[in-house]
């Protein structure tokens, strides 16, 4: 009946559910259609005026064809419910990873802080929670082969875990109307093993950490999130442009007048609020301990590159 | 069978007067009753009951006594009690029926799980902005906080 | 049942000379007309026009979904035709389609009334559809939209284009909605003919009276969502917009509130055709008469309280999740009880295969489908995976297209000799409904299975694994396309010739509507009829037929 | 069966010659005619109820989900005029109800002072709300993007505005079509028209003016008194 990949317990559970009202509906549909055949044939007209029984109602009956249908559906209703709650809660030890959509692409942002597009790696076996938002309208994260799917709202985290049980590749798609390419604002979760896993990502790392500083600072803007304050083409968002403040003087509502260099970057990443700039508020989260050295330098050659 | 008693009071007798009793004194006592009552309300605005959603509830508790008093009186629901009645308490069902589940939904949102990443900064790809004092910071205004000599560079591709 | 007969109106003896078509003939006539039955046809036109439309537009779809990428049309051209023909469908079809229609024609005669209660407001309710349906339609070339037809925030309040002429279309439909429930609830209430008790009314009434209630407590919540949406469109105002501090999802909640009660304003109706249609061509009364009236308006209350079982994966809480997949549950029950009553109606009664019986056995079956596999999508877990899937389409169509629109078939078919006088051809009319039936289950069925199998709704493009699959269901919508065709042709052909004039009482039914003549005259009834007997008491409905031919 | 007090039968049934001429001639008779006209304005009046609980649950959410900003923001109302409102619509409601009974019990001269009363009082209303309104175009507190206050200062007051302007804005739409109808009463009453036998259009009115007046009381507390 419903012959797409089950990749973990939970799609065989939800399958198992599927096959219960499956039957429940065969069932009785099997006795409208049979019933109905038959009465149609045992009781067709034969000729005109021809009479029939006056049987108006009958109340016993009502309340059976009332009351044991209604059983199974309690059955359906709390199994349902119930299922749906496992897909709700995280084990503790889940692997996280931070799934970004906007129109129409995807990102998804790793423990370790690297984000990938349109394809995400996870382990077998191993449980993975996904953290999600959307930066524009809703969308939706939708992995059939594991049966689930939540809408990502603007402004708010939805939530979804799955563990898959082997290694294989498994189609994302979005399932809320989003815009003109909807229907192209596909991905992929592709499960490796643990080892496999491990490797991919170190690998990753490894071509990052290689990369030219300005380069590596640009991916940074966005993998961090600094493009969702800062701008680099000059207009203010929530935070003060990146753009042509190398070198300015810039003034603190918290402190004294101070140049735009390398420690002034560095601890703007590191202790947002001892400088706050005059006319913005204190709302940047300290990046402490979350970025390694290279990082920093990376980032601060990035602003240094925005004449 | 013969006809239907309920149904013949469908159509009413021909030439049958409708009642009409002289309710002025009603009406004067509940107007100044609404005067009374709004009294109150402003007053009890002054008082703080403990929580915002409680002085919010007690407002509105009032204020519902008011809108009963016009229901009954002034609407006549307290001499004609019958389909009118029940039309109107219907839709007050229903309004609270919208209300109460959509105030349930929103309110235990999140419950199961908390929605929010388990270490922030560790994933900071997007935090939903704080909520804005402009939807569109209005031109040519000074900056809420006072006047800010870096704006102009920051702002400008001049500089 | 009531057996005295006495007092009975001798319709016989006063054929009039015209009827309510050929008296005061001329455009303006029909324009400000205030007749009820006048009204109905105008609607009954209109109506079909826009169907035919919104059925356009569904073979276009259906014709770019044979290959994955571009067929005819390109993506954006696509998201407009499936949002236009969601809202021509929902907003300007299946809402209206029975009760301004069949219900405006024979619910003030199936009362014994002259008229609705109120005439004028009936009138005014067309115009204001009228004015909508140039609106909604008149937003696709003010710059088109894309939404679909549930203007999700802040996807609608976002875009630009017409989503701000259509939520004004929407609005004013919803008043045009309004007044025919007010006008119906006033006339059920206070214009039932001498001995029309509450359980001597037509279940057809019965029906009106439960939609009727739905229009009049759910429409006006459309109404404010659409002038809520329009002002986020406008003045950003914030109520929707997450990041000016609203909620989206609140959008939803208000949407739906109307949008769930909706459904049933579709499906109750096509209820009531079927419990007419099924009595009649059984000549046996209605089983379990008192368990199908109240079960409409039972479905009437309980279709309010679960509006978010539209809502499991949009970010709504688990416990009111929860609540609603249980009472999602229970509206089923209702539902279920009307099916197992018209099965019973059959049961050893005398089964005449006229086309209106037909058509409701294709209900039966049709929503039969449709019913069942929405116990799938009241089942949390189950309806995340099949949440926004082409299942969900294919439901929604069994139900909707299925039910709704084939119970208005089979009352088309019912009623249309008393509304033109004139018999539908048998023959064509038996084939139309063969072809709608195996056309309608060739389009869906496909649907279903590649729904299930996680190909989400609203795509353009499609990954090929899907594709035979919806090349089934494209060829499917040719021959429902072919069936209405057909359809259409076996009711239309015959106004035009005399040999298929109709008799007063073609099936013998027992209701008031079919004691006057085919077409009724201009007032309906020359006296005012006093019902003697119940409205499915074929066998007192015969001896007073009888009896009046003899005097 | 003999009390039928309408035709039945082989009794023939005439147009316009026992009818009274506000009788349409699908009613048997006024009574019949007034209470169909009566269930149709209640239900009517549900649709209304309806449509502002839509308003009012927005109003609600976006309260206790900003508490600070509706608080801070209403202080920028005048709580007097609103006070003034209240009386005056309250007042209005008084003499609708004494133009009811007044045609009810067929004096139609009281009952057009209290037409014109009402008329008169929903004036003032209107007045006292142009005033409010000018006040606050002229600050720039607007409602979403219109918001332009300077010394705004807690992030979200907007809301409120938007709030306070679609509430009253829509409260004050069914303010004016009350008026616009009841100035088609005074003129319909000057001609004559109606008397204790025939005088729904005003009786349903009347419904109508309490029932727009029944949300102000609601409004009144939400908008002017937050605390």
């Amino acid at each position: 009946m419903m012959p797409v990949t089950q990749a973990s317990d939970y799609a065989r559970e939800v399958d198992s559910i599927y096959m219960f009202i499956t039957y429940f509906g065969i069932f009785f549909y099997s006795i409208i259609v049979i019933g109905l055949g038959y009465f149609i044939y045992k009781y067709r007209r034969r000729r005109q005026n021809e009479d029939t029984p006056d049987i108006t109602h009958n109340t016993a009956l009502e309340i059976i064809w009332t009351v044991i249908p209604s059983i199974p559906l309690v059955v359906m209703a709390f199994w349902g419910f119930n299922t749906y709650m496992q897909a709700r809660v995280a084990p503790a030890d889940s692997l996280e990873i931070k799934v970004i959509a906007k129109k129409w692409a995807w990102e998804f942002t790793y423990p370790n802080g690297m984000s990938f597009g349109q394809e995400m790696h996870v382990p077998a076996g191993r449980p993975v929670k996904l953290v999600m938002i959307s930066q524009d309208v809703i969308h939706d994260f939708y992995l059939p082969d594991f049966r689930i799917k939540a809408d990502i709202v603007p402004s708010r985290y939805t939530q979804l875990w799955f563990q898959s049980d082997e290694p294989g590749e498994h189609q994302v798609f979005c399932a809320e109307y989003c815009g003109r390419d909807h229907s192209n604002m596909l991905a992929k979760v592709i499960v490796d093993t643990e080892e496999q896993y491990q490797q991919w990502l170190e690998q990753k790392a490894e071509e990052a950490m290689n990369m030219p500083l300005p380069e590596l600072g640009k991916l940074l803007y966005v993998n961090k999130g600094c493009n969702t304050c800062h701008s680099i083409d000059g207009t203010r968002i929530q935070g003060p442009s990146f753009k042509g403040i190398w070198g300015q003087t810039h003034q603190f509502s918290n402190a004294q007048p101070a140049v735009v260099d390398e420690n002034y970057v560095r601890e703007s990443l590191l202790q947002p609020t001892a400088k706050v700039r005059a006319g913005y508020e204190a709302i940047m989260p300290s990046f402490q301990g979350l970025l390694r050295e290279r990082e920093i330098q990376a980032l601060a050659e990035y602003v240094k590159s925005l004449k | 069978m013969s006809v239907d008693n309920e149904a013949m009071e469908t159509i009413p007798h021909h030439g049958e007067e409708v009642h009409t009793h002289n309710h002025t004194k009603w009406y004067v006592a509940n107007i100044l009753t609404l005067f009374v009552l709004t009294a109150i309300t402003v007053l009890a605005a002054g008082v703080n009951f403990g929580s915002n959603t409680v002085n919010l509830m007690i407002a509105m508790a009032i204020a519902t006594v008011k809108a009963s008093l016009v229901a009954l009186i002034f609407m006549h629901l307290l001499w004609e009690r019958g389909m009118n009645a029940i039309i109107f308490l219907s839709s007050l069902f229903f309004v609270a029926l919208f209300m109460s589940f959509t105030f349930f939904d929103l309110e235990t949102r999140a419950k199961i799980e908390p929605s929010t990443p388990s270490e922030p900064g560790v994933s900071a790809g997007y935090q939903p902005a704080p909520l804005p004092i402009y939807v569109v910071p209005p031109k040519g205004s000074p900056e809420p906080t006072g006047g800010d000599p870096a704006k102009a560079a920051e702002g400008s591709p001049a500089h | 049942m009531a057996e005295v007969l006495t007092q009975r109106t001798p319709a016989a003896v006063h054929q009039p000379e015209g009827n309510f078509l050929t008296e005061n003939t001329g455009l303006l006539n029909w324009m400000f007309t205030v007749d009820h039955k006048r009204i109905g046809l105008m609607y009954f036109w209109t109506i079909m026009t826009m169907f035919f439309v919104g059925g356009v537009l569904a073979l276009v779809l259906r014709t770019e979904l044979l290959t994955p990428k571009t067929t005819i049309v390109s993506a954006e051209v696509y998201n407009q035709l499936f949002t236009l023909h969601g809202v021509i469908m929902t907003f300007l079809v299946l809402v209206p389609v029975i009760p301004a229609t069949l219900g405006n024609f024979v619910l003030p005669m199936m009362l014994g009334a002259k008229d609705v209660a109120f005439p004028r407001l009936n009138l005014l309710s067309y115009y204001l559809y009228v004015f909508g349906a140039l609106l909604a339609v008149g937003a696709i070339i003010g710059g088109g939209l894309d939404t679909g037809w549930t203007f999700y925030t802040p996807y609608s309040s976002t875009i630009s284009g017409g989503v701000s002429i259509m939520t004004m279309g929407a609005f004013v439909l919803g008043f045009s909605s309004i007044l025919t429930g007010v006008n119906f609830i006033a006339t059920i209430h206070r214009l039932r003919a001498p001995g029309l008790s509450w359980y001597n009314m037509p279940l057809f009434v019965w029906g009106m009276y439960a939609t009727a209630v739905i229009q009049v407590l759910a429409t006006p919540v459309i109404g404010i969502t659409m002038v809520l949406l329009l002002m986020e469109r406008l003045f950003q105002v914030g109520i929707f917009d997450a990041s000016l501090g609203g909620d989206p999802v609140l959008f939803q909640h208000f949407f739906w509130f109307y949008s769930h009660p909706v459904v049933y304003i579709m499906i109750l109706p096509g209820m009531a055709c079927i419990s007419e249609v099924i009595p009649t061509f059984s000549h046996k009364p209605i089983f379990g008469y008192k368990a199908v009236a109240w079960s409409s308006v039972g479905i009437a209350v309980v279709s309010f309280f679960v509006w978010g079982h539209h809502m499991f994966v949009s970010g709504q809480s688990e416990f009111a999740g929860a609540i609603f997949s249980f009472l999602t549950f229970v509206v089923a029950i209702p539902s279920g009880v009307k099916v197992w009553n018209w099965l019973a109606t059959m049961y050893r009664g005398s089964i005449s295969l006229g086309a209106p019986m037909l058509y409701a056995i294709a209900f039966l079956l049709l929503f039969g489908i449709g019913g069942l596999t929405g116990l799938f999508l009241a089942t949390v877990a189950v309806d995340v995976h099949l949440h926004d899937t082409y299942f969900i389409v294919a439901h929604f169509h069994y139900v909707m297209m299925g039910g709704t629109l084939i119970a208005f078939f089979a009352g088309l078919h019912y009623w249309w000799p008393k509304m033109y006088g004139r018999m539908y051809n048998e023959f064509w009319a038996a084939m139309g409904c063969l072809l709608v039936f195996l056309g309608f289950n060739g389009t869906f069925i496909p649907q279903f299975i590649v729904g299930s199998r996680g190909m989400p709704r609203r795509y353009y493009n499609y990954l090929d694994q899907f594709q035979f699959l919806h090349v089934a269901s494209t060829i499917g919508s040719y021959v429902l396309a072919i069936g209405l065709v057909t359809m259409a042709a076996a009711l239309i052909v015959p106004l035009f010739r005399k040999r298929y004039d109709a008799p007063n009482n073609p099936w013998g039914a027992a209701s008031l509507e079919w004691t006057v003549s085919s077409p009724p005259p201009t007032h309906n009834f020359h006296h005012v009829p006093v019902v003697t007997h119940g409205p499915y008491d074929f066998k007192a409905a015969r001896r007073l037929e009888q009896m009046e031919s003899h005097s | 069966m003999s009390d039928l007090a309408i035709p039945v039968g082989g009794q023939a049934h005439t147009h316009a010659s026992h009818h009274p001429k506000h009788l349409q001639h699908h009613f048997h008779n006024s009574a019949q005619q007034f209470e169909a006209s009566k269930i149709g304005m209640w239900l009517f009046l549900v649709t209304e109820i309806l449509l502002f609980s839509g308003l009012f649950l927005a109003y609600f959410i976006l309260q206790t989900r900003h508490p600070q900003a509706f608080i801070e923001a209403h202080h920028h109302l005048d709580r007097s005029l609103g006070v003034l409102n209240t009386i005056v619509l309250l007042v209005s409601s008084f003499t609708m109800v004494m133009a009811v009974q007044s045609s009810a019990l067929n004096r139609i001269k009281p009952a057009l002072v209290y037409l014109y009363a009402t008329f008169i009082l929903g004036g003032v209303f209107m007045c006292v709300k142009y005033i409010e309104y000018s006040h606050k175009i002229h600050d720039g507190l607007l409602l979403g993007n219109l918001f332009s206050y300077k010394g705004a200062s807690v992030p979200g007051e907007y809301l409120f505005f938007s709030m306070y302007f679609v509430m009253t804005g829509i409260h004050g739409i069914h303010i004016l079509v009350g008026m616009g109808v009841i100035a088609y009463l005074i003129w319909r009453t000057h001609q004559g028209m109606y008397s204790s036998a025939y005088y729904t259009p005003i009786d349903l009115t009347g419904l109508y003016w309490h029932l727009v007046d029944m949300i102000w009381i609601f409004l009144f507390p939400l908008l002017y008194l937050v605390s």
